[in-house]
């Protein structure tokens, strides 16, 4: 599969056919996500209306994690079969990954506001989202840092994957800290069972949130495709080889 | 539209291969100079994104020596880093008569010395220290003597004890090719090796190198002026170049 | 096994050589753990409560200053170029490297503690919890940071990015350094936080070194 | 009629929250939405440039 879209004008041809229908899904699901999540779901007995921030706080988390572990398998592709795209893709992927992460963090921090009456909660999952922030900014920066473009990817693919590896430790010890330092009178936030009623537009929500993803990501690939070719160019000077 | 680099099969990462590969050498036996070809086959070499030079094939039998010309920024340099080995050509490959370099790296890392165009010394640790640690560093535990000898040869075993941060550029120089006297390698690569070193100092330079064709060595010298040895062959990578500048 | 000790020794002559940077190091450990109170005052119960989060916090940070250096120098002046192309093993190198940095940041470290507790007041259960996991601990630190020391070779602003790159990947050891040491004022066993803490050690100790060789060897390339 | 707007508005007294988190929401993806498809035309743009210039320079070569 990988051989296959490797080729930068195959990968064009084949994500402009794909593009609109990713696009049309995305705002259909967001959409009737948004209207279920709004009105048409019942308000939480306990929390009333606020848990309707969770139809948009939850989504954004799983996507900063899935968005992570994308970068870290292209990272790994491109480390280890030496695949210039693998690396591209997962440079295209990190500014999404990192607004998902903010925006994970906003609206958590706009949840905790009315349930535990703090903007900053030092809940573990929303602690643990802080530092995949970091990791994140980490992955960015790296990137950045050299003069030499290829030079930052491989040195940012490195940083991924041992980022991957972190990113459970760090979950499961922040885990341990949240206990250790718990004030006991605290509401836990997924304490009653999620109703039925309110997986569906959490789901359609998730979809989503997916499909732009992916509509994103297919465009900051030609934009770094792109980037790569103008410089290339400017490079060799005008003599494109075949 | 440049394509992309096909998909080569991961090979199997055994224990054996592992083992294999980075065996280090029995110390009883020290490397005799066994006489043994070296080429390369049309080696594409990029620096950055940028093609330097491409489909370039060397062949090294023993006891010749190859001096590469070519105006600056023709991938002298990068040849040489190719052929030692620490950047791999982004096509074609270099093999000795008995396996391919990335086959047998290390086996391939115990018949190269390189002498870069930085002299690789630490300037807090005194000459003999420098020299020792490097030897050790590629091959095993040394005597003193080897080292004091080989310093005596290029003339600084007086300032066996002093700091390299004390001596003048010409000593460091002596200093970093007095490594091809301890340790003997197939395949000398010197880059640039007649900078800062006096007349006396690049006539011992010829004989070395001279003395260890004989022996059945060989050398790739990477340098602008010519060096005037016997039967060198000269090789203009002028012809092989891919950068706007050069065509 | 004399390679690497062969190799160590020739480290630490480096840094030993000019003995006043590593007298640095330990003393802007010690200044650091002495700003602490400056900032929160004096109350002796709030000081030794906070002591042990405190003082993993600058031996953190006094080991981010002193990673730079450990492959910044040989790759300018060449000789990690000599160490790649050599037949001796690179991985044998970089843990030689990881152990002398350790050596001359993470032992004096563990030295200056005492200073800081007589300070702090810690009792000396407290304490001595403490030195064991700054000595289980502060081996992790030299590790993984050694690590992003070989990514950001050739960077251009590498300190300041190795502290972003690094820290986050050392939280979990700053949770458990401190755990073990506050287990005696949260009431539980320190054995838990210990043995995690060890755990991390070994698995820094798998991972460190191999995938460093891998990063050196694709910065040279 | 209205009374159910605006009870919907107030979204029982937490609107102060729930819609700022909406609004974060919709700005992000929109922005990441649109901030990538600006950068494709800047970079086609670049592209086309480079691509005339460099033509220029050809006939202008062969020409003299």
């Amino acid at each position: 599969m990988f051989n296959f879209l490797a080729n930068p004008a195959r990968f064009n041809q084949v994500t402009d056919r794909l593009m609109p229908a990713t696009a049309g899904l995305a705002g259909l699901f967001l959409s009737i996500g948004i209207i279920s999540a709004l009105i048409i779901s019942p308000p939480d007995y306990q929390q009333g209306d606020t848990v309707r921030i969770m139809y948009v706080h939850v989504p954004s988390a799983w996507m900063a994690l899935f968005i992570y572990s994308f970068i870290a398998i292209t990272s790994a592709i491109g480390l280890i079969w030496r695949h210039p795209f693998a690396h591209l893709s997962a440079q295209a992927a990190a500014p999404i990954g990192i607004t998902f992460t903010i925006l994970c963090l906003t609206t958590g921090s706009l949840w905790g506001k009315p349930m535990w009456g703090a903007w900053w909660v030092w809940d573990a999952r929303l602690t643990s989202v802080l530092f995949l922030f970091f990791l994140y900014l980490g992955f960015m920066a790296l990137n950045k840092a050299f003069d030499d473009p290829s030079r930052g990817e491989k040195s940012a693919a490195i940083l991924a994957l041992v980022g991957f590896i972190n990113v459970p430790v760090i979950k499961f010890s922040v885990d341990w800290w949240n206990t250790l330092h718990q004030p006991a009178s605290l509401l836990r936030a997924d304490g009653p069972a999620i109703h039925s009623s309110m997986l569906t537009p959490l789901f359609l929500m998730a979809l989503g949130f997916i499909f732009v993803a992916v509509c994103v990501l297919v465009t900051r690939i030609k934009v770094l495709l792109l980037k790569r070719r103008i410089r290339l160019m400017r490079i060799n000077g005008g003599k494109l080889r075949s | 539209m440049d394509c992309f680099i096909s998909f080569p099969k991961l090979k199997c990462f055994t224990l054996k291969n592992f083992l294999r590969r980075w065996s280090s050498p029995d110390p009883k036996r020290s490397v005799i100079i066994i006489s043994m070809e070296f080429n390369g086959k049309n080696i594409l070499c990029k620096r950055g994104e940028k093609e330097v030079f491409s489909g370039l094939s060397i062949k090294l039998v023993p006891g010749e020596i190859i001096e590469l010309h070519g105006p600056n920024g023709i991938g002298k340099t990068s040849l040489l880093r190719l052929i030692s080995g620490i950047s791999k050509p982004t096509h074609g490959t270099f093999y000795w008569s008995d396996g391919t370099v990335s086959e047998y790296p290390e086996r391939h890392f115990s018949r190269i010395t390189l002498i870069g165009s930085a002299d690789a010394l630490k300037p807090m640790l005194t000459v003999e220290e420098n020299l020792y640690d490097w030897t050790w560093l590629n091959r095993p535990r040394p005597e003193r003597s080897t080292i004091i000898s080989a310093l005596r040869v290029f003339g600084i075993d007086a300032l066996a004890d002093t700091p390299v941060r004390f001596l003048s550029a010409g000593q460091k120089r002596r200093l970093t090719l007095s490594r091809l006297l301890t340790v003997e390698t197939n395949l000398w690569l010197l880059d640039e090796p007649t900078i800062a070193l006096d007349s006396e100092a690049v006539s011992l330079l010829k004989k070395l190198l001279v003395k260890h064709c004989e022996s059945g060595g060989m050398a790739v010298i990477a340098t602008n002026n010519d060096m005037q040895i016997q039967n060198t062959r000269k090789v203009n990578l002028l012809s092989y170049a891919r950068s706007r500048q050069h065509e | 096994m004399n390679k690497l000790s062969w190799f160590i020794w020739h480290e630490l002559k480096i840094s030993l050589r000019n003995a006043g940077d590593t007298a640095v190091i330990v003393m802007f450990f010690l200044l650091i753990a002495l700003l602490f109170p400056m900032g929160i005052g004096s109350s002796a119960a709030l000081l030794t409560r906070i002591a042990p989060g405190v003082i993993w916090v600058a031996a953190i940070l006094t080991a981010m200053l002193s990673l730079d250096s450990i492959f910044a120098s040989d790759f300018e002046d060449g000789s990690l170029e000599q160490i790649v192309i050599s037949p001796t093993p690179l991985i044998l190198i970089v843990t030689a490297k990881f152990t002398a940095h350790w050596l001359i940041t993470g032992l004096p470290l563990i030295f200056a503690v005492p200073i800081i507790g007589l300070i702090y007041d810690i009792p000396i259960k407290v304490f001595s919890l403490l030195l064991i996991s700054m000595g289980i601990g502060t081996p992790i630190l030299s590790l993984i940071g050694g690590l992003g020391a070989a990514l950001v070779l050739g960077a251009r602003r590498g300190g300041v990015l190795l502290a972003l790159i690094v820290l986050p990947l050392l939280v979990p050891v700053l949770i458990f350094g401190t755990a073990a040491a506050d287990a005696v004022f949260l009431g539980f066993s320190p054995k838990p936080p210990l043995l995690l803490l060890s755990a991390m050690l070994l698995a820094a100790l798998a991972i460190a070194p191999s995938i460093t060789t891998l990063a050196i060897r694709r910065a040279l390339e | 009629m209205i009374e159910v707007v605006v009870e919907f508005i107030i979204m029982g007294g937490h609107a102060y929250y729930i819609w700022p988190a909406y609004i974060i929401a919709t700005v992000g993806i929109l922005g990441l939405w649109f901030f990538s498809i600006r950068e494709l035309k800047y970079q086609k743009q670049i592209l086309a440039n480079l691509k005339e210039d460099i033509s220029q320079k050809t006939q202008q070569r062969k020409c003299n």
